[in-house]
């Protein structure tokens, strides 16, 4: 046969052929087709390499489960590794590539480690490579890790789309199998709405290939017929190639749609996957059976293969698996395909049946050898031959292909996902997951049932139960109850006495005697022994190799597969992209962008810009000529202490605060008293937490009687906002307290300079002079002649005479135009975060550089700012223990070099002069540092044991990271104006 | 070949060489790693916690202070805990004084763990980064940077060019939040978590301690104010000392003698992607998101996040954090996109009120505590066993440990790397 | 639990949505209640296996403290409420 | 006093207008910068009871003028800007029963429509905006990705987004995205 393709039948279009390579050579196959089942079609079986052993390996299932078919496809960006041949939809212009062989699938030289496998057992890395101890990282792990993987990722970014959606339903329907589709069928005739989601790019899951009729029907008409209502019903949406991959709380369940993953000429305005998470208020998982392999040796050559996938290709690809099969079953499965090959045309060679009382019914022309088993395949890259022991003696029967039916097992991952655990059924032989649970209900051969007729039944009577609970009290089953006429395969967990390695995980070349040193080593708990074989850890998370380990297990630990249990079913059912899971959310819009009303304004005047978390603020405003950074930060700083500047502090938080026992409220937030604060007056707040710490600073203000302003720092505004609401709603619901974020209602403008207050002048309507308008003074003002109203703060950060004026965000560049406009004959510049920091060192003020979370009031100073006579304050109580009273605790103080030419940098600690560098000679370290063109010198803001009592001693600011070590003095942390002359003005 | 245990068996010592032969007895000589023994009725010490640092605690108990009539009581299998569930990296590079030469001392244990247990738990010192993306990041980094450095520990701060040329694939030019540099620490890595556990198991059961899987501990029996003994789901054990190491489940142990602890119970989610062929060599850390990920020896990118942020003893978490972990990968590598993630999974962690740990004595006097080892408990195990052995032994804290006291936050002496107080789900 | 939680001003919405704060069993003890009250109040936790309260923030919903109750091994939630309303069930 | 031109910045000056995706014209979406006119955030006092008949009060009277967002708290909306002094008149009336923070610089509106318009804001929000249960007329505060916004439905296919003025380009820009599988005209006001 020079194709394996038959020449009718099957689900494909013979009308529409597809072009795709195979490492690099040119293919052909039909829509309709997998990657591997066109694989098959052009006689190539052989696909791909183990992972540890290197043995040949060729396409074992049809479906999630292959461990084998791992093939990378795509090309630069789009390179996507370890992709399951079965789930590919095939398309033209499909590139694929086979993976974990050098230099080439057919001739792989690694596969010499199959001659070492008697010292590659389970676990013989834990035994050794220990000596001499520097070569492990040396020789041998390189070694290894070179080994690692299977297939190879790309570097290059992925040039396609993601996006994520919701979407919610009455009832989610898992799998649109016999099942399914009836689950489906009951809910959208009783109105539901309804979703329904199949892994596959055609619904219908096993009818897509079953040749048997039901009922009168056959199954293709009773396919078509139930998919045709519900696609007419507008209740109902269906799914496809979307993988449920897991089940959350609240009933919300994960899923993945492939959305152009099936064409290599992808449209930009569409996502290539889509992620769903689907609110469900209830789901039915009919997500089918799974068949399970038979582990004797040599069962992983090519040409063996799962005999329901036989069926598979068979029916729906009208692909050969061979010229010649031998099927090797130990339930009915087995005879079906063997029905189906030889309907098909094709030579069975014998039905090699483990059961003695092998199934009587049988009328086909195959051989059938009851009580025999399949002890060996033989072959190297395809499968030649097996060896089948009949009657105790051994009969070698030439093969191409072989089938393995082994019983199934229900696909219960989804069911487990929140912690119910699979309970082993006699009756089954296999793991159950309890049939209902809240919110979801299993149905069909997930639950254990065989035949089709009764599968439709199941999922049909549980989809109307579970609608009669949610209140469509009328809903009815869609298709009449049946028995279930399957018969249950015996379990054959292994044959004894196979020559070859029987394989168990095919993918981590874990074979039958792995799992039998792991139970004579100890590790016979199922976990353990996942965990020292490896068995279930591969790309397939053990979908074929769990069962017979379960069963292997049992039988050397000498107990019933309920005693060993499964290991956890956990996400993802199948693996799942980053792409999928990010969705849009990545690059430049990995997190939003949050902007100033000032940020047009400042990007006229040229600034550059940094995150401040999601805000970007202008960091400085460089001027022609400037090349440095420090250029422009230094003028800034002059100009702004001799002339004047503007500067945007929009991003601070600023809250809204109302109610009549609003003071009350304040006075219980910050440490310091707010009770008494007089209307048209703001203060610096200290914010604790209950562990007596400080939390944030800011300054208040009393706007009126019960209206205050409040500010936060940039970074703590959200943080602040949600506690106070805590304390407001949870700790003092009494209070008549409410809040409103502002922080974008108004552009705030710090106008700082001796000549502020003149080029205010220029725009405030009232009086603004020193008596009219002190320091701390807070108030709504007229501007522009009643054109605008604003608030008016006299707060200062930088020590100099300062103002901060608030206007609404819309009109914030205009008014910023025209302050400077104003300020432009008094010398006016803006500044930016940069300058700020600068002059706040200078004067000594603190930022979050210092207020880190592990200082109290006192380490900053600020001892008298917290009341003693209030009776409460949030972090009041926790304030007197010991270690934050302690004398040693790190207090704040400045740090200059003694040498002006020398300096420092942040982070830098500081040991006492001529003390060797250790932690326990650890004084301290640098919190804040700048070069103050004022001062002429480095200076710095520190925390130091006992700093304030060391104003005056020389000390080593030690910062070995860049091996620069400055000698410094401690000195009084105002290092500019200490009399606070220029603030008054 | 065959060295003499303590207790008369023999355990056969692993090397090259043993592989060899017993690949040629078809490796039908094996011995189990350790024994299944039936509890004896008294103890000198129990341990109730067969997890990383329970075992051990029962191995340095053994081989340091030669106290071998000890019982680790675990109510699952060996390791079943966050021992077997963590992301397997190893650092050093903390910043406190109560914790840096803590951990520190670990990871000197860890440098000779392997020979010294004869266990290969593959040990790889591939360099832990932690990227910076901002000046204020930068500062602390250097301050923790020079912490290390005070006390001897490797830490050096890189500049982008360099984080570039060693790991060219980030994303640098086209980031939210561009990467400035880096604090690495080169002795930091990665460990094969499972075999930590089983090494110390078959080091401890060598020197005949005995280590009991599938015993619970359902009550601790106390007489005149001390503990006698634990009542456990295979009958009453006595002990001479108790000492409790459940990490995730401290505050369910502790509440069997009304002892409440400083700590919640929150879940740590953590993933592994499909094997892939090498990909990132080193341990690497997202400063503008919630990512870390390292490469496992078989080829999965081993990663992960922040906590879900809610008490759970679950272990398994929520999409939202899931899609929040993803998100924070991409952005850092945005070659990840196309890259499968096989599996998620969570860890009950033991959150302390300021994130550092807790080995003390407690109220009762022979009790003893191990726990609050918030997410950074694997990478402890060597040092927290070592150091709970000693506090056992002697009745007195190992020296590098003597800050991990529970009283220290009635006392307002709390160990606080993050700065974010007692709210557990922020540390 | 925490995929979606039935806020009972908003509905049902998405943990995303949502800052949780911790343990909603415990309450603020009087001004003088001496050290160990609020060394109690402010360190230690029930943190049981089973049900338990928490404080859950509608931070980009309605902006109301809410309190959760639910099982911290199943994640079950039984009941949300507001938490100036205690008492009053969702 | 300086020159000054009452120059209004408009929050979506910035972003991008015009139409962008497929070509769709059936499933279209529409995607407009609303007026800047007012947003008043009301907020019960402490005890005051049912304010449902009086919150109205102080809005245009357009359709869904009032939008409550949780107990005791409302966004009144309208295309009219008010000046401080206007708010100030209607603060009156609330006098003692709720405070009026003006928002009218501070959140922004955006108007969505189109056929496809649930399909794309279920993109962002995990609100079933189905009509059965999301009814005209009817608001929820909600994360929309990463943002959050207050989203009301204003028509059988419309709606209207308020979000906070600083993250308004990048919800803007995130809507844009969302829409590109429909087709998309974005007009901003400038």
């Amino acid at each position: 046969m020079s194709s394996f393709r038959l020449s009718r039948g099957g689900r494909i279009d013979r009308a529409k052929p597809l072009h795709f390579t195979f490492d690099g050579k040119p293919m052909q196959g039909f829509a309709g087709d997998t990657l591997a089942s066109a694989l098959l079609a052009n006689g190539r079986q052989l696909v791909g390499r183990s992972f540890k052993y290197h043995r040949p390996r060729g396409i074992l299932t049809a479906g999630a489960a292959e461990p084998n078919a791992l093939v990378t496809i795509g090309e630069g960006g789009r390179t996507e590794a370890n992709t399951r041949a079965t789930l590919v939809e095939l398309y033209s212009g499909l590139t694929a590539r086979s993976q974990n062989r050098w230099p080439s699938v057919d001739f792989d030289l690694g596969a010499i480690n199959s001659l070492l496998s008697p010292f590659l057992g389970a676990g013989f890395y834990y035994k050794t490579f220990m000596w001499p101890a520097a070569f492990w990282e040396t020789v041998y792990e390189p070694i290894i890790r070179k080994a690692a993987g299977l297939g190879r990722a790309t570097y290059e970014p992925d040039p396609d789309a993601y996006e994520k959606c919701w979407a919610h339903c009455d009832l989610l329907v898992i799998g649109a199998g016999p099942a399914g589709l009836a689950a489906a069928l009951t809910a959208g005739r009783a109105g539901a709405r309804v979703i329904l989601a199949d892994e596959g790019f055609e619904p219908g899951g096993s009818l897509l290939a079953e040749t048997a009729a039901i009922g009168e029907k056959a199954a293709d008409d009773v396919l078509g017929e139930t998919f045709a209502e519900l696609a007419s019903l507008p209740n109902v949406r269906i799914f496809s190639r979307t993988t449920v991959f897991g089940w959350y709380d609240g009933n919300v369940f994960g899923a993945v749609e492939s959305v152009q993953k099936n064409t290599a000429s992808i449209d930009p305005n569409r996502p290539v996957e889509r992620l769903w998470r689907i609110a469900a208020k209830h789901a039915i998982l009919a997500s089918g059976a799974e068949e399970r392999p038979l582990v004797f040796g040599g069962n992983d050559i090519p040409g063996v293969m799962m005999g329901g996938a036989m069926r598979s290709y068979l029916n729906r690809q009208a692909v050969a698996p061979g010229k010649r099969t031998v099927i090797f079953t130990n339930d009915e499965s087995g005879y079906r395909t063997a029905t189906d090959l030889e309907a098909a045309g094709l030579e069975v060679a014998a039905i090699v049946d483990a059961r003695h009382s092998a199934a009587s019914s049988w009328s086909g022309r195959a051989p059938v050898f009851p009580g025999a088993v399949v002890q060996d395949a033989k072959g190297g890259k395809a499968l030649t031959s097996v060896t089948v022991i009949k009657d105790g003696a051994p009969v070698t029967i030439k093969a191409d292909a072989l089938a393995m039916a082994g019983g199934w097992s229900p696909i219960i991952h989804l069911a487990c996902h929140r912690g119910a655990k699979p309970i082993w059924s006699d009756a089954k032989a296999a793991f159950l997951a309890p049939e209902t649970q809240d919110g979801l209900t299993i149905a069909g051969s997930a639950a254990g049932l065989g035949a089709t007729e009764a599968c439709l039944a199941d999922g049909a009577e549980k989809a109307a139960r579970a609608l009669r609970a949610l209140g469509f009290s009328h809903a009815s089953p869609a298709f009449v109850a049946a028995i279930d006429t399957a018969t249950v395969a015996k379990p054959l967990w292994y044959v004894r006495g196979a020559k070859g390695k029987a394989f168990v995980d095919y993918q981590n070349d874990v074979h039958l005697k792995d799992l039998g040193l792991a139970v004579s080593e100890g590790y016979g708990h199922v976990e353990l022994a996942k965990r020292y074989t490896t068995n279930g850890m591969a790309s397939d998370q053990g979908k074929l190799s769990n069962i017979n380990a379960i069963g292997i297990l049992a039988e050397a630990r000498k107990v019933s597969p309920a005693d060993v249990g499964t290991t956890t079913f956990r996400p993802f059912y199948t693996p799942l992209s980053f792409g999928a899971l990010t969705g849009a959310s990545k690059g430049r819009h990995f997190q939003p962008v949050r902007k100033s009303p000032l940020h047009d304004w400042a990007t006229k005047n040229g600034a550059v810009f940094v995150e401040t978390g999601l805000w970007y603020r202008s960091s400085w405003f460089p001027m022609a000529g400037e090349t440095k950074w420090r250029e422009s930060v230094d003028r800034e700083v002059l100009n702004v202490r001799q002339n004047a500047g503007i500067c945007d502090v929009s991003t601070l938080g600023k809250i809204e605060i109302f109610g009549k026992d609003a003071a009350e409220f304040l006075n219980r937030i910050y440490c310091n008293a707010f009770l008494k604060l007089p209307v048209g007056k703001a203060r610096y707040g200290l914010m604790l937490r209950e562990d007596g710490l400080i939390y944030d600073d800011g300054t208040t203000s009393r706007l009126s009687e019960n209206h205050f302003f409040m500010t936060t720092t940039t970074a703590y505004a959200a943080g602040v906002m949600n506690h106070l609401e805590f304390c407001a709603q949870a700790l003092w619901p009494d209070l008549d307290v409410q809040f409103a974020s502002s922080t974008d209602q108004w552009a705030q403008i710090a106008v700082a300079g001796p000549k502020s207050r003149t080029i205010l002048h220029a725009l405030v309507d009232d009086d603004i002079s020193d008596a009219a308008f002190p320091f701390l003074g807070a108030r709504q003002v007229s501007l522009f002649d009643g054109k605008l109203t604003g608030r008016l703060f006299r707060i200062s950060f930088s020590g100099e005479l300062a103002y901060e004026l608030a206007v609404p965000a819309g009109y914030g560049e205009a008014v910023a135009d025209a302050i400077m406009a104003a300020g432009k004959p008094h010398g006016i510049c803006p500044y930016g975060v940069e300058a700020l920091g600068v002059m706040r060192i200078e004067k000594g003020h603190v930022t979050h550089s210092e207020i880190n979370g592990t200082v109290v009031p006192a380490d900053l100073g600020f001892a008298k700012m917290v009341s003693p006579t209030k009776p409460d304050f949030i972090g009041k109580a926790m304030l007197s223990r010991e270690g934050m009273v302690a004398q040693d605790r790190p207090s704040l103080v400045g740090v200059k070099p003694l040498d002006p030419a020398t300096t420092f940098k942040t982070g830098s600690h500081i040991l006492s002069d001529g003390a060797t560098p250790s932690l326990e000679n650890d004084q301290g370290y640098v919190t804040s540092s700048c070069y103050s063109p004022n001062l002429g010198s480095t200076i710095g803001l520190a925390l130091v044991k006992h700093g304030p009592k060391r104003h005056g001693e020389h000390v080593t600011v030690w910062n070995d990271l860049r091996n620069e070590y400055t000698r410094a003095v401690l000195c009084s942390p105002v290092f500019f104006d200490p009399e606070n002359g220029k603030l008054h003005g | 070949m065959i060295a003499p245990s303590s207790h008369g068996e023999s355990i056969m010592r692993y090397s090259a060489f043993s592989v060899f032969l017993n690949a040629l007895r078809a490796n039908k000589s094996w011995q189990p790693a350790w024994r299944s023994p039936v509890p004896k009725n008294h103890y000198d010490v129990i341990i109730v916690g067969g997890g990383g640092h329970g075992l051990s605690t029962a191995y340095y108990l053994a081989k340091e202070f030669g106290i071998t009539n000890v019982a680790v009581l675990e109510k699952g299998y060996v390791g079943s805990g966050n021992v077997g569930r963590n992301t397997t990296i190893i650092r050093s590079n903390y910043l406190l004084q109560g914790n840096n030469p803590f951990y520190e001392l670990s990871m000197k244990l860890w440098e000779g763990l392997e020979q010294d247990f004869n266990f290969n738990a593959m040990v790889s010192q591939r360099g832990v980064l932690n990227l910076y993306h901002s000046d204020a990041q930068r500062d602390a980094y250097t301050r923790r940077g020079n912490a290390m450095r005070l006390h001897g520990v490797d830490a050096d701060l890189l500049d982008r060019n360099t984080v570039r040329q060693m790991l060219p694939f980030l994303d640098f030019d086209n980031a939210r939040f561009p990467i400035q540099g880096a604090l690495m620490q080169k002795r930091g890595g990665t460990v094969r978590h499972d075999a930590v556990a089983w090494g110390y198991a078959r080091g401890a059961d060598s020197r005949g301690v005995d280590i009991i899987q599938n015993c619970e501990v359902t009550g601790i029996r106390r007489e005149n104010g001390r503990v006698v003994g634990v009542e456990t789901s295979q009958g009453f054990i006595g002990c001479g000392k108790l000492a409790l190491a459940a990490a995730g489940n401290s505050t369910v142990v502790a509440d069997m003698v009304d002892m409440k602890l400083p700590i919640e119970s929150h879940v740590l989610q953590a993933f592994v992607s499909e094997g892939l062929k090498p990909f990132i060599d080193n341990v690497v850390t997202f400063g503008a998101g919630h990512f870390y990920v390292s490469q496992s020896d078989k080829g999965g990118l081993v990663f992960g996040g922040d906590i879900d942020g809610y008490n759970s003893y679950a272990q398994r978490g929520n999409l939202a954090t899931v899609e929040h972990v993803a998100e924070a990968g991409v952005a850092l590598i945005p070659a990840l996109s196309r890259v499968r993630v096989l599996r998620s999974w969570g860890g009950v962690m033991d959150m302390s009120m300021d994130g550092s740990p807790i080995i003390d004595r407690t109220h009762i006097d022979n009790l003893y505590l191990n726990a609050g080892w918030c997410y950074g408990g694997f990478k402890a195990t060597p040092a927290s066993g070592f150091c709970y052995a000693h506090l056992i032994a002697r009745n007195q804290p190992h020296d590098t440990a003597r800050a991990f006291r529970l009283d220290r936050f009635s006392r307002g002496r709390m160990i606080d790397e993050k700065g974010v107080g007692s709210q557990p789900n922020l540390h | 639990m925490a995929s979606l939680i039935a806020c009972p001003h908003c509905g049902p919405r998405p943990k995303e949505e949502f800052t949780v704060r911790g343990d909603a069993g415990i309450s603020r003890p009087a001004p003088d209640a001496g050290e160990n009250a609020w060394y109690v109040y402010v360190y230690l936790r029930d943190n049981p296996r089973g049900r338990h309260k928490e404080h859950w923030h509608h931070t980009s919903g309605c902006r109301r403290w809410l309190i959760v109750e639910r099982d911290t091994v199943t994640h079950a939630v039984y009941a949300v409420v507001d938490a100036a309303a205690q008492g009053e069930t969702a | 006093m300086v020159d000054f031109a009452l120059l209004h910045r408009c929050a979506l000056a910035g972003a991008r207008s015009g139409s962008f995706g497929a070509s769709s014209m059936t499933a279209r979406i529409t995607l407009g910068a609303l007026p800047e006119g007012h947003v008043l955030q009301v907020l019960a006092a402490h005890g005051s009871g049912g304010l449902q008949n009086l919150i109205p009060q102080i809005g245009d009277g357009a359709p869904h003028a009032v939008r409550p967002y949780g107990p005791g708290q409302w966004f009144v909306v309208g295309d009219a800007p008010l000046s401080a002094a206007d708010i100030a008149g209607k603060a009156t009336l609330l006098a003692g029963k709720a405070s009026i923070a003006d928002q009218g610089h501070g959140r922004v509106r955006i108007g969505i429509s189109g056929a496809s318009v649930e399909a794309v804001l279920a993109k962002g929000t995990a609100v079933d905006l189905d009509r059965a249960n999301f009814a005209i007329g009817h608001s929820a505060m909600t994360l929309i990705g990463h943002i959050s916004a207050l989203i009301t439905r204003t028509d059988v296919d419309s709606f209207e987004l308020m979000v906070l003025r600083g993250f308004a380009e990048s919800l803007w820009d995130e809507l844009l995205q969302m829409s590109l599988e429909f087709g998309v005209n974005a007009k901003t006001a400038g």
